[in-house]
């Protein structure tokens, strides 16, 4: 379904001499995977790791420096963005921050709509009230404006949003990490049930192995913009290879452990 | 909101009198009558006569028409210009941004006096030249907010997540940029045209703007200065109406910025 | 060490606070659970006198040794235990240093506060060896750095340094780890242990993760609504909790168990915003067991440090 | 290397006002020969003033002579007079820098320390009182103030002269009366608008996490603003205070026509008067060349003020 061959990325930053060249920053280096149709793809990884950059290459939203990206046998990278056409209907992204990912001055409804505007695709009105409800929002929702929610309901509007056009692929960004706990499973019992109910192939990106590891079936874990490991998502938990991985799994504190009596200094290499 | 209200009723009170002026005036403000000269306030003349005889009331009230005038039009130059041009920069590649950001710097260098004076030079100086300097002093204000609020809204994730709905950039620009932005230009557009009313205010008084007869606050100034002493109304009624209505944009705008967009606060505060 | 008895902060007529009591000894470590809008970092500022101006606090905070009560002392005293007695480590390590000192300056100034009139010379080695203590990498070089050379984990690490530089009886670390990766937090959390363990000093430790709660602590306090609705030590309250909310919040965050749909257990609705709490009971519009009873505020069963407030505990009244 | 950067800027820069500054005044209607002469000039003599003014050669001949002579020092010949400019523009400049340097202390005096207790009082009524007395005196015109000013101190209570200008070397003291009211008209007008940019870049410090860590270290609330907030909140006002210097600059161009001061603006006045082209040419470059420098300094200062920028 998605290919990534060789994928780099690099930023310039502004020269530091005036006439000098402008050094480089490479935010992915070389990243090779594929995400199979059905296939539920965790992508972990800490502050500087590149996962940010990777979902905007494979988003189109972004060209790598070098490297491909493949939708469907399709080119995405190197395109125009007028030419993204097909990978637009077929693929959405649901961002971290769902407040900053909502147009404050746009009604819900008209949110929602966004991407069958965009599109040009029939029958707005009647797929809006169809989300929203497998979203479980209330139909009123739609005439409200972002800041009259909640963070999760903020989160179920972003996925509303991202479901409308009928996507086959779903790449959501640390979705649940600026949530409340509480709301946090809420969230996650959503997406896993709109990923089961529309037969959605998901890419996943987290921070938190524990996050991934209950939603993904495969992981990917990123360090300063190479990939680590690769592997199913219970193989690379319980039995990591890399040593950075194996530093990640460690330094999860988790309430079994700690309970069981590890302690701070346990979760330093 | 104090400031909307006070400032909403100052300008509202100013707007009245200009737009009054164009069906009524208690006089011709032009009418020089020498029988009628430095006249103190009475039931005829609220405000008293100048040294010409001519009917204060009847002057301010003109004035304001000029005053609201010279500020619409530079205001508006000022905005329609550098509104695009701050959101092309924002949006379009890093040298055009650099680009419109040099030019930014050399208008800056330009203030309105100087733009009126070489102008004036030139053609002769009238409303039009005082208009047109003030203008484009005040292009500069516009791009900067325009450009760094457009700036900080393509940054967002909701612009993200619209280009990854296959909006196309204009779309993005019509559909997010604008809406997000245009509280803060109109904001801009008060402070603004308090700047602008001072500016034709020191332009008439150097007698660089306006030319007589046509009534305007800052020649009115001017004409009556050396009258200080034997008269002070004629220096505190245009002084008075100058800071007023400076004030009540000032206020105006200070108003809206905490009104319309709040979260956007201090973006423009260095556009002045 | 330190008692907190009925803490309130108050926003005009919003109570954001509510009778927040507790007390930690010297070489104790205490746990602040709480989500977004319960409180727990306003209770941290009141607890130092930090509280922006608009907000108020009542009711009483005592530190051993101090003659007089905290809430509404006089500044010069607040000041003076501030830093010295009292300590804090806050949230954002991008925003909380100044971006136009040197690192080495803001550490020697924590000491220096305090010690007036100490020569120069010494508070720069005290400085450098409390910078060394918290293990910032390459010392010498990044000691003369300013705060936007430095990456998360190592401003942390600074502000740690400023907060164990004059040995305080009270240290209060509010969400320190959360804005860092979690191999970065499990250095820092280490380093927090070692710093209050080597100096004897009492720990109050705020976060919203319940992992790193009963990594870090031995007794624990869960805030909701602005209210403190169990109290405990941790096994206990992590185990065997008896409130509604501190249940739903365990379930919650375990990943690792579902339901048989393979469903995560989650709490029902939303968290109100701050102030927007119902009456009575904080948690009722969210409970599975709320009933007309909850309407009334539930008494505190217990005593202040080990006990709940539920008319329906988990596991029946016992 | 940021200081590098805007020196090569700054150069730019000011070719490109050279050049506006010139094609503005050049492409005007207006033969200067025409001026000097008088209606009744003859043709011969016109062609003449021409030559010698040089109006008669090509544009960019004209442009690159000027623009030579502005580099040498020589700003050439008054149309009216006939005099060289160059001195008579120093001294006029020196007098409008007098005027511009001690506004300019005058509003930092009175700007920094009003704005400051504005922002830490922001909730009392004393603060907010100093605010809005800061927007009233924002929006009264300089030149009103002047006129205000000579009337209460000149007129009435006879302490100050109400006009004129007597050079520094000449009579130290009476240099000094004469200073005070325009410097004051100039000084306090801007005094007002500054209040308010301290007052905000003052509450945004205030609000600053790393103030509340300070305070948290044990400085109470005056020395923590001082040692932390002081300097971070310069950034913002000192970019004020440049583009203000900018305006002060044009400012004083009215105020030394209310106190028939002799300096710049004058100059360019009497010369705007007497379609004195060349002279007008002069000091609009001049006091363009003053802006862009200003703004040159700021941005160099801020480099120094913000550690941040001075990698980048």
């Amino acid at each position: 379904m998605i290919v990534a061959e060789e994928l780099s990325r690099s930023y310039r930053r502004p020269r530091s001499t005036p006439f000098g060249p402008r050094p480089q920053v490479r935010a992915l280096h070389e990243v090779s995977f594929e995400v199979v149709a059905g296939q539920r793809f965790g992508v972990v990884g800490e502050s500087g790791s590149g996962k940010s950059t990777l979902v905007r290459l494979l988003a189109g939203l972004d060209s790598p420096s070098s490297g491909a990206v493949r939708f469907d046998g399709q080119l995405v990278s190197g395109r125009r963005q007028r030419d993204l056409d097909f990978l637009r209907s077929r693929l959405q992204v649901v961002f971290q921050d769902p407040m900053g990912s909502l147009d404050p001055r746009m009604r819900v409804a008209d949110i929602i709509a966004e991407p069958l505007v965009a599109q040009r695709i029939p029958g707005r009105a009647e797929r809006v009230a169809e989300v929203l409800a497998a979203v479980g929002l209330p139909a009123s929702a739609a005439d409200r404006y972002p800041h009259q929610f909640s963070g999760g309901q903020r989160q179920r509007i972003c996925l509303a949003r991202a479901l409308a056009p009928r996507p086959q692929v779903l790449i959501a960004d640390e979705p649940v990490s600026a949530l409340d706990v509480s709301v946090r499973a809420q969230v996650l019992n959503l997406l896993s049930d709109l990923v089961d109910r529309y037969s959605l192939t998901l890419v996943f990106v987290s921070h938190d192995l524990s996050v991934v590891r209950h939603v993904c079936d495969t992981v990917a874990v990123l360090k300063s913009g190479q990939l680590v490991e690769l592997g199913a998502v219970e193989q690379v938990y319980r039995r990591p290879r890399h040593p950075y991985t194996r530093q990640l799994v460690r330094a999860v504190p988790t309430l079994r452990g700690a309970l069981a009596g590890i302690t701070a200094a346990d979760l330093t290499p | 909101m104090r400031s909307l209200v006070l400032g909403g009723a100052l300008v509202g009170l100013i707007v009245l009198a200009a737009l009054l002026s164009f069906l009524w005036t208690p006089y011709d403000p032009t009418l020089v009558d020498a029988a009628l000269r430095l006249r103190g306030v009475d039931w005829a003349h609220w405000l008293g006569t100048d040294r010409f005889g001519r009917d204060v009331a009847s002057q301010l009230m003109v004035g304001a028409r000029t005053t609201l005038y010279v500020g619409l039009v530079a205001v508006g130059v000022a905005a329609l210009v550098g509104t695009p041009l701050g959101l092309l920069a924002a949006s379009g590649p890093r040298w055009l941004g650099e680009l419109v950001a040099r030019v930014n710097d050399l208008v800056l260098a330009f203030p309105a006096l100087l733009l009126a004076i070489m102008l004036g030079a030139g053609f002769g100086a009238s409303t039009g030249t005082a208009m047109i300097a003030i203008g484009v002093a005040t292009v500069p204000s516009f791009a900067r907010v325009a450009r760094a609020a457009a700036m900080q809204v393509l940054t967002t994730e909701y612009v993200l997540a619209a280009r990854s709905a296959g909006r196309r950039p204009l779309a993005i620009s019509v559909r997010h940029v604008l809406p997000n932005v245009a509280g803060l230009l109109i904001v801009q557009s008060s402070v603004s045209f308090g700047i602008a009313v001072l500016a034709e205010a020191a332009l008439s008084f150097l007698g660089l703007g306006t030319q007589p007869p046509t009534p305007s606050w800052g020649r009115m100034l001017q004409e009556s200065q050396e009258l200080l002493a034997v008269q002070p109304r004629l220096v505190v009624v245009p002084g008075v109406a100058i800071a007023l209505a400076v004030l009540g944009f000032s206020l105006l705008g200070d108003g809206l910025r905490d009104r319309l967009d709040p979260r956007l606060k201090g973006v423009g505060d260095a556009g002045r | 060490m330190l008692a907190v008895d009925r803490l309130g902060v108050r926003a005009g007529e919003l109570d954001l606070v509510t009778e927040v009591s507790f007390t930690v000894s010297a070489g104790e470590r205490v746990g602040l659970i709480g989500e977004s809008g319960s409180g727990k970092s306003l209770t941290a500022t009141a607890l130092l006198g930090l509280l922006p101006e608009e907000l108020t606090a009542s009711g009483s905070v005592r530190v051993a040794g101090v003659e007089h009560e905290l809430v509404g002392a006089p500044e010069r005293l607040l000041t003076k235990l501030r830093g010295s007695r009292l300590a804090m480590v806050f949230q954002e390590p991008m925003t909380a240093l100044n971006p136009a000192m040197r690192v080495i300056d803001q550490v020697a100034e924590a000491r220096e506060v305090h010690h007036p009139g100490r020569d120069r010379v010494l508070v720069e080695a005290d400085a450098l060896r409390l910078l060394e203590q918290v293990r910032l990498p390459e010392v010498a070089t990044l000691a003369r750095a300013y705060p936007h050379q430095l990456s998360g984990g190592q401003r942390q690490r600074v502000l740690l340094a400023m907060a164990l530089a004059n040995d305080p009886d009270v240290l209060v670390c509010d969400e320190p780890t959360t804005a860092l990766d979690v191999t970065v937090q499990a250095q820092l959390l280490e380093l927090i242990l070692a710093g209050v363990a080597e100096r004897g000093a009492a720990l109050l430790f705020i976060t919203h993760d319940l992992a790193v709660v009963a990594t870090v602590c031995e007794r624990v306090l869960v805030m909701y609504g602005g209210r403190v609705v169990e109290a405990g030590p941790v096994r206990e309250v992590l185990t065997e909790p008896r409130h509604h909310y501190t249940r739903g919040l365990l379930d919650a965050s375990d990943l690792e168990s579902t339901d048989e749909h393979g469903r995560l257990h989650a709490i029902p609705g939303t968290v109100p915003a701050a102030g927007e709490f119902p009456s009575g009971c904080v948690f009722r519009t969210r409970c599975g067991r709320a009933d007309e009873q909850c309407a009334d505020l539930p008494p505190w069963t217990g005593v202040p440090d080990h006990g709940h407030a539920c008319w329906h505990p988990v596991g029946g009244d016992s | 290397m940021i200081v590098l950067r805007r020196a090569v800027i700054l150069l730019v820069t000011t070719a490109v006002a050279s050049l506006v500054v010139f094609a503005l005044l050049a492409v005007l209607p207006g033969d200067p020969a025409q001026v000097a002469l008088g209606v009744n000039a003859t043709p011969e003599l016109l062609a003449k003033a021409r030559h010698e003014f040089g109006t008669d050669r090509p544009l960019p001949v004209q442009y690159a002579d000027w623009l030579g002579g502005l580099l040498s020092g020589d700003l050439g010949r008054s149309y009216v007079t006939g005099e060289p400019i160059a001195p008579r523009l120093l001294d006029r400049f020196e007098v409008t820098l007098w005027l511009v340097g001690t506004a300019m202390v005058i509003a930092a005096l009175v700007a920094v320390p009003l704005g400051a207790f504005a922002a830490v009082r922001h909730r009392r009524t004393s603060g907010v009182l100093v605010s809005a007395a800061s927007q009233l005196g924002a929006a009264v015109p300089g030149f009103l103030a002047g006129i205000l000013l000579v009337e209460v101190f000149a007129v009435h209570l006879r302490l100050l002269p109400s006009g004129g200008w007597t050079p520094p070397n000449a009579d130290f003291g009476a240099f000094l009366r004469g200073l005070v009211l325009p410097a004051l008209s100039l000084g306090l007008v801007q005094a007002a608008v500054l209040t308010r940019y301290v007052r905000s870049a003052v509450l945004d410090v205030l609000r600053a996490d790393y103030l509340r860590t300070a305070r948290a270290k044990g400085l109470g609330p005056v020395r923590a603003l001082v040692r932390h907030g002081l300097r971070n909140a310069a950034v913002p006002v000192v970019t004020v205070l440049g583009l203000q210097l900018a305006t002060l600059l044009v400012g004083a161009v009215i105020i030394e026509r209310v106190f028939v001061v002799p300096g710049l603006g004058s100059l360019l006045l009497d010369a705007v008067g007497t379609r004195d082209l060349v002279v007008v040419q002069d000091v609009v470059m001049l006091l363009v060349v003053a802006v862009l420098l200003v703004n040159f300094l700021v941005d160099v200062l801020y480099a120094v003020l913000d550690p941040k920028l001075r990698r980048a």
